[in-house]
């Protein structure tokens, strides 16, 4: 304990020297004019002492965790209560029904502007889904997601502007957009391995918004495009509340819709493939898998809800611009996937919501945002890389009871 | 063929700097595998280090030269101690997780000391003072090359011979290069594998700091973002010339900077990037692992 | 050379540079149907990028590599992706096991029936009466093979938890999902102990003659070979030095030297 | 004990998204703030919000306006046009009475709709974008500033009339506001017809150097430089210009035309033309609002502080005018009253511009940007 106290001081001043010309000193070159925030010193030294001691414990904890895990003495407490809670159709279906009711009732007991956040919140719960399929299952990391998402918001208000579709027909031309696009760019990175994909992705992802924003005479360039039609109700006029509402429930729907798809997928033939793919390329291809169509699968999978998401974005905020769609908003998704867990469809709604909640809620704590989501990032892979709640692997029952009792 | 000369100055200068940080980048690469997405945040810090200091420089009197040396020496020293916590914070716990999660860590950083230096100092453009002078002998041919672009050049091509007597000559060099063999051989005849990590993350952020101080110094103006962009660019020059090899980042680093100037001069300055990345694409599709990496055998 | 018994698997004159570095001259080798056929030879002699080459990892430099599945017409696979290879019915093991460590141990055999189902996304999203039953059989069959390297009760286990001896047979029975009609298994007695490699021994025998699967393996323990192998070739240097039935490679001076040369090493 | 700690956060989650639609008092009159208030362009959106904190607390202080008090409910947007709708729903369902924005052109649009819908009337001090009046799609919408194109026309003619250049570059940043600058300029040049455009080009903000495209600039033989953009990269600009010994005119627009750029560009600024807001340091009304704000936050008002008082002032006066917050008397008030403001003695036109605020060139002269009459 002496130890660590004495470590944690030390750990203590050399960030108080890390931080000192960053944080301590702000200079006012015109006028000549040096700021020393001492004050700022003493919380840095403070702020590393406690969490020099916190980080201590925690790491010892983790010690003594994959010890255990070692010697296969695995702490089944934690993943087992989370794992029988919803296993256990007693505790399991009330909670969902008590969730599908808040759902349900929420935009009737809120205002407007609740409901208005929420679809937003929720259309990252689906850029989050369909990401997940990409990075989580299939273990492709991809840092330009975003590109898909602007297919899809482009692609509604092309359409709308040029040819004035309507948002029910373009929708699902948005999620193909979005999976066509997923493809063509899928394929010239087929052969790449993880790390060369992340930077080549991250560049596809800036071509895009450097595309939309020169690209005038479709894109309208940074001018963007406004005007761009709310969902529509079999041709009714709606108010921006009811057309809000009504966006929320259809948010819902997709929500629903894609946890049903994914779902399905990840206990298929093909998620097992994309999970196999992820797990080990090589084996995963000797055991007959084709890495091609895998791969494009997962990445146009992927796109496809990116491009649904984005023609929904699109309608809600009727205008949309280049500025949407840049690297943030990839890595808010990434961090969205990473902290919810990866592969896990719960985690990551979650994930979602409080993420892109809580800075509307904690208006004040805005600021800090990013460099929140960057520790969490860090924080999540060191602590807890299998997310908020980890993937829970689905047992196929069937014949195992009958099997075992004859083998004894 | 002047305009030529003076694009192909652009391009040069760019490279230099590129080179600078991609060598951070493949070097790490070389050694743990590992994508340092925070490395062109190392080269941010370096930059508003140098500024901080010099403006404090100058206002306790001190002047020119000793401002030069001194602002750009405390820039060094402080990026490499931030290279070195990176490494030890967000790196070290991962050593043996899976590959993902390193990455994945070292965006989370990249974010987290972007806006460090955002709230921590300001979110405005700060003007860096002009360090290197522009000298009037430079006169005919100024329009071609200046001072700085001179002192970009000359800096970078010293850095780099420097590194490369470092890791032929000396003996962490030599660990180092064995580190990068075999990492379990290394320790078995007795390298201190976890030094020598260190060790590189220190040498790549020195070399960011000096392109970082180089760049301030040279455009005038830093803010908390400059990093991002930059390491993205150095990123792509290491990738483009195989990641983990060293006279490729700055093979990589030349191919990206003139790229990027002849696209510029001879077709359009807005898509710039598009050319970047494009000629990044179509490398990596012909030949997978960059251009003078070499094709990894798979151990199966 | 076997007579006119049905050949499954023809290699001629195969051989594979690594820049200046020739792992493999020139090796030929052919697999009947009902044999075990062993590879051996010493540390580095290239039985592996033999291997490799034949499952379309590496794509050889020269040679052919011939396959006459049974009932099918012959097909020259060199180059081919392993996904192919796999496909045509050849399944492989790896030398250092390369299992899905976080899927479950169920998952990894099903894995194998990738290549003989058919279910699309489109289909996997609709659940037609046709993915039901591609799923159910495979998920029954999945077992069945569990059942047969006796590793049904861990089926739920992750791949990782599983112990050495029982992961060397998870990934046979992950290859046997692809309905090979040989396989290849690279060292599959390695590391194990002896009692281990005696059940081994059983399971490979027992897949030849139950399953009516052909094998190729290679081998380091030389019991384990000269027990259940038809014929055996020997490499050295990347070369092949000899071949033969276990009694001629026993007594051949040319396998003793290459072999005492390695034993007085170790 | 992990669901119940999940249960709790879902209570509180829940409490949290009823409580604030609860109840709110009607004798004070509301006017939300939007703009950017965080994130890299809050330097544009902060000044406006304290000079309508400034004005409200003067009014406040002095009684009020028709008896009542004046809150002000700052909203950030960050520009992005989903948050902006984020905000602009937060306002309404806040019940404001008026808003003051937003910012950013694009944010604006995106915002517009919901006040429309709501009977809202927004007055930005910054949204420069012509369509937002000139279409008429926005009829709630008002300004403090005048709209892109007059000052496009402005740089245009000062470079052929003033400057007497021939062979024009344009470059500017793909940004919504710089682009449009641009292409406002390159129309009135070319509808003038006493010079040629030689380049027109886009540069990537951020990017390392812009060296490439000044040899471009110098290649076209070009006599002088508009470019539309902020000062960033503006200062860059200038600064390698001058390092490559290149030494013709440089017009930059309101963006250009601040601190920023001084401060940055130092030495290298001189010389450099802007075009800007009328000069309106002279009016007692501005001196006074800019005194205060030294004295309040000891430090120079930044950028749009002028337009984001004025429309605080103009809004307050039509509130007191028409003698409440109904939107046809404010329409009406804010069309045909005029008020004296810090940008000047103002009055609406039937779109919503303001008439009585204009353009004009600047040039820095001695580290100052100094009106050109």
């Amino acid at each position: 304990m002496v130890d660590n106290v004495k470590q944690s001081v030390l750990v203590a001043l050399w960030f108080v020297f890390l931080t000192f010309p960053l944080m301590v000193v702000k200079v006012n070159t015109l006028n000549n004019i040096v700021e020393w925030r001492w004050m700022n010193m003493l919380w840095v030294a403070i702020g590393a002492f406690v969490l020099s001691i916190v980080w201590r414990w925690a790491m010892a904890r983790r010690q003594l965790k994959n010890k255990k895990a070692e010697i296969g003495e695995e702490e089944l407490t934690q993943a087992g209560l989370w794992q029988r809670s919803t296993e256990d159709p007693k505790i399991f279906k009330p909670v969902l029904t008590v969730i599908a009711l808040v759902t349900l009732v929420f935009p009737l007991v809120v205002d407007i502007y609740q409901t208005n956040i929420m679809v937003l919140a929720l259309i990252f719960v689906v850029l989050g889904l369909g990401l997940n399929v990409t990075v989580g299952l299939a273990g492709l990391l991809d840092l330009g997601y975003v590109a898909f998402f602007a297919v899809g918001a482009y692609t509604y208000g092309v359409l709308n502007s040029f040819f004035g579709f309507g948002f029910w027909i373009s929708l699902p031309i948005g999620g193909l957009m979005g999976a066509l696009f997923g493809i063509a760019l899928g394929f010239p990175i087929l052969r790449l391995r993880g790390d060369y994909l992340a930077i080549v992705t991250l560049g596809f992802g800036s071509i895009a918004k450097i595309v939309i924003e020169n690209w005038e005479e479709v894109f309208n360039g940074a001018k963007g495009i406004a005007n761009i039609p709310r969902p529509g109700f079999f041709g009714a006029e709606m108010s921006i509340t009811s057309a809000t509402v009504y966006t929320y429930y259809l948010m819902i729907l997709m929500v629903v819709f894609a946890i049903f798809i994914t779902n399905r997928l990840k206990d298929s033939r093909i998620g097992r493939a994309w999970m196999a793919l992820r797990e080990d390329e090589i084996a995963c291809v000797a055991m007959g898998v084709d890495m091609a169509r895998t791969k494009l699968g997962a990445y146009a999978f992927g796109a496809f809800w990116a491009g649904l998401a984005g023609v929904i974005f699109a309608a809600r905020n009727t205008y949309i611009n280049p500025n949407s769609f840049t690297f943030m908003e990839s890595a808010i998704v990434l961090s969205i996937v990473v902290m919810g867990g990866m592969g896990s469809i719960v985690g990551v709604i979650i994930a979602a919501l409080v993420l892109i909640l809580t800075p509307e809620y904690l208006r004040a704590f805005a600021e800090y945002r990013m460099l929140m989501f960057g520790a969490v990032m860090v924080l999540m892979m060191i602590f807890r890389p299998e997310g908020l709640i980890a993937n829970v692997r689905r047992k196929y029952a069937g014949r195992k009871v009958v099997t075992e009792d004859a083998n004894v | 063929m002047e305009y030529f000369l003076e694009l192909s100055c652009s391009g040069l200068v760019r490279a230099s700097i590129y080179a600078l940080i991609a060598l951070g980048y493949t070097m790490v690469y070389g050694i743990i595998q590992l994508i340092n997405f925070a490395h062109g945040e190392i080269y941010m810090i370096g930059a508003f280090v140098a500024l901080i200091v010099s403006g404090v420089l100058t206002i306790y009197g001190f002047s020119g030269f000793s401002i030069l040396v001194l602002a750009g020496l405390i820039a060094v020293i402080y990026a490499a101690a931030y290279g070195y916590t990176l490494e030890k914070i967000a790196y070290r716990p991962l050593r043996n997780a899976p590959r993902l999660s390193p990455l994945i860590s070292a965006i989370g950083m990249s974010l987290f000391l972007q806006n460090y230096v955002l709230l921590a100092q300001t979110p405005d453009f700060l003007p860096f003072p002009a360090l290197i002078p522009d000298f009037a002998f430079m006169e005919p041919i100024a329009h071609i090359m200046g001072s700085p672009e001179l002192v970009i050049l000359v800096t970078s091509a010293i850095s780099m011979v420097a590194l490369t007597v470092l890791i032929k000559y000396t003996r962490i060099g030599k660990a180092m290069r064995a580190t990068q063999q075999d990492m379990t051989m290394a320790r078995l005849v007795g390298v201190n594998v976890d030094n020598v990590i260190s060790m590189t993350f220190i040498i790549g952020s020195v070399l960011a700091a000096i392109g970082g101080v180089l760049v301030g110094s040279y455009i005038g103006q830093i803010n908390f973002y400059i990093g991002f962009m930059a390491g993205v660019k150095a990123f792509t020059a290491a990738v483009l010339g195989g990641i983990g090899n060293i006279p490729g980042a700055v093979l990589g680093a030349l191919v990206l900077g003139l790229t990027e100037a002849y696209a510029a001069g001879y077709i359009s300055s807005a898509y710039e990037d598009v050319f970047a990345f494009g000629v990044l694409v179509l490398i990596l599709i012909l030949r997978p692992s960059g251009l003078l990496g070499k094709a990894v055998k798979l151990k199966v | 050379m076997s007579e006119m018994k049905d050949k499954l698997l023809e290699v001629n004159g195969l051989t594979m540079d690594f820049g200046g570095l020739r792992a493999v001259d020139t090796v030929s080798l052919n697999v009947c149907a009902g044999e075990i056929v062993a590879l051996i030879g010493p540390n580095g002699a290239g039985k592996t990028t033999f291997f490799n080459c034949v499952t379309g990892i590496y794509k050889p430099t020269k040679g052919d590599v011939l396959v006459h599945p049974p009932e099918k017409k012959t097909q020259k696979i060199n180059g081919f992706k392993s996904n192919r290879v796999t496909t045509i019915g050849m399944a492989r093991t790896f030398q250092n096991i390369r299992l899905f460590q976080n899927m479950t141990v169920l998952e990894n055999v099903m894995i194998g029936r990738h290549c003989r189902t058919t279910t699309s996304i489109l289909g996997a999203v609709l659940r037609g009466s046709k993915t039901m039953r591609q799923e159910r059989e495979t998920v029954e069959k999945s077992y069945d093979l569990l059942e047969k390297v006796g590793l049904v009760k861990d089926a739920d286990e992750f791949a990782k938890n599983l112990p050495y001896g029982a992961q060397r047979r998870l990934e046979i029975a992950r290859a046997m999902a692809t309905d090979p009609f040989l396989l290849l298994l690279d060292e599959p007695a390695a590391g194990m102990n002896p009692q281990e490699t005696k059940d081994l021994d059983e399971l490979i025998v027992r897949i030849r003659d139950m399953e009516k699967i052909s094998i190729l393996l290679i081998e380091h323990d030389m019991k384990l070979v000269m027990n259940i192998s038809d014929r055996i070739y020997v490499m050295e240097y990347g070369k092949e030095i000899a071949q033969g039935a276990p009694m001629d490679i026993r007594n051949n001076p040319k396998v003793i030297e290459a072999y005492l040369g390695e034993e007085s090493d170790a | 004990m992990r669901k119940t700690v999940i249960k709790k956060l879902v209570m509180v989650a829940l409490l949290s998204m009823i409580m604030p639609a609860t109840g709110f008092a009607a004798d004070t009159i509301k006017i939300g703030i939007a703009g950017p208030h965080t994130g890299d362009l809050a330097a544009y959106g902060i000044p406006t919000k304290e000079a309508a904190e400034m004005v409200a607390a003067q009014v406040n202080a002095a009684g009020g306006v028709l008896g009542m008090q004046v809150e002000v409910l700052p909203m950030d947007d960050q520009c992005k046009p989903e948050i902006a709708t984020n905000a602009a729903m937060k306002l309404v369902s806040e019940g404001v009475d008026v808003v003051i924005g937003h910012v950013c052109s694009g944010a604006t649009k995106a915002a517009m709709g919901i006040y429309k819908e709501a009977n809202i009337i927004a007055v930005s001090p910054s949204a420069t974008n012509p369509p937002l009046t000139q279409s008429g799609e926005y009829p709630n919408f008002y300004r403090t500033i005048a709209p892109d194109d007059d000052q496009g026309k402005l740089a245009a003619t000062f470079a052929t009339d003033k400057l007497g250049a021939k062979k024009i570059a344009i470059l500017h940043d793909k940004g919504d506001y710089g682009k449009g600058f641009a292409d406002f300029s390159k129309q009135f040049v070319e509808a003038g017809g006493k010079a040629k455009v030689v380049l027109f080009e886009g540069v990537t903000p951020g990017a390392m150097d812009y060296s490439a495209v000044i040899s471009k600039v110098r290649r076209e033989g070009a006599d002088a430089v508009i470019f539309g953009g902020y000062h960033p990269e503006a200062s860059k600009l200038v600064a390698q210009m001058n390092s490559k010994r290149m030494d013709i005119p440089f017009i930059g627009p309101d963006g250009v035309m601040g601190n920023g750029f001084l401060d940055i560009a130092g030495k290298d600024a001189e010389g450099v033309y802007a075009t800007g807001p009328k000069d309106v340091s002279a009016l007692a009304a501005n001196q006074k609002a800019r005194a205060n704000y030294t004295s309040k936050y000891g430090k120079e008002a930044g950028t749009f502080f002028d337009q984001g008082y004025a429309a605080m002032q103009a809004i307050l006066n039509a509130i007191e005018v028409s003698g409440g917050t109904d939107y046809a008397g404010l329409e009406k008030a804010l069309k045909s009253s005029y008020v004296e403001t810090a940008v000047g003695k103002i009055k609406f036109d039937a779109k919503g511009d303001a008439e009585g605020v204009g353009f004009s060139v600047y040039q820095v002269q001695g580290g100052q940007f100094v009106e050109l009459k």
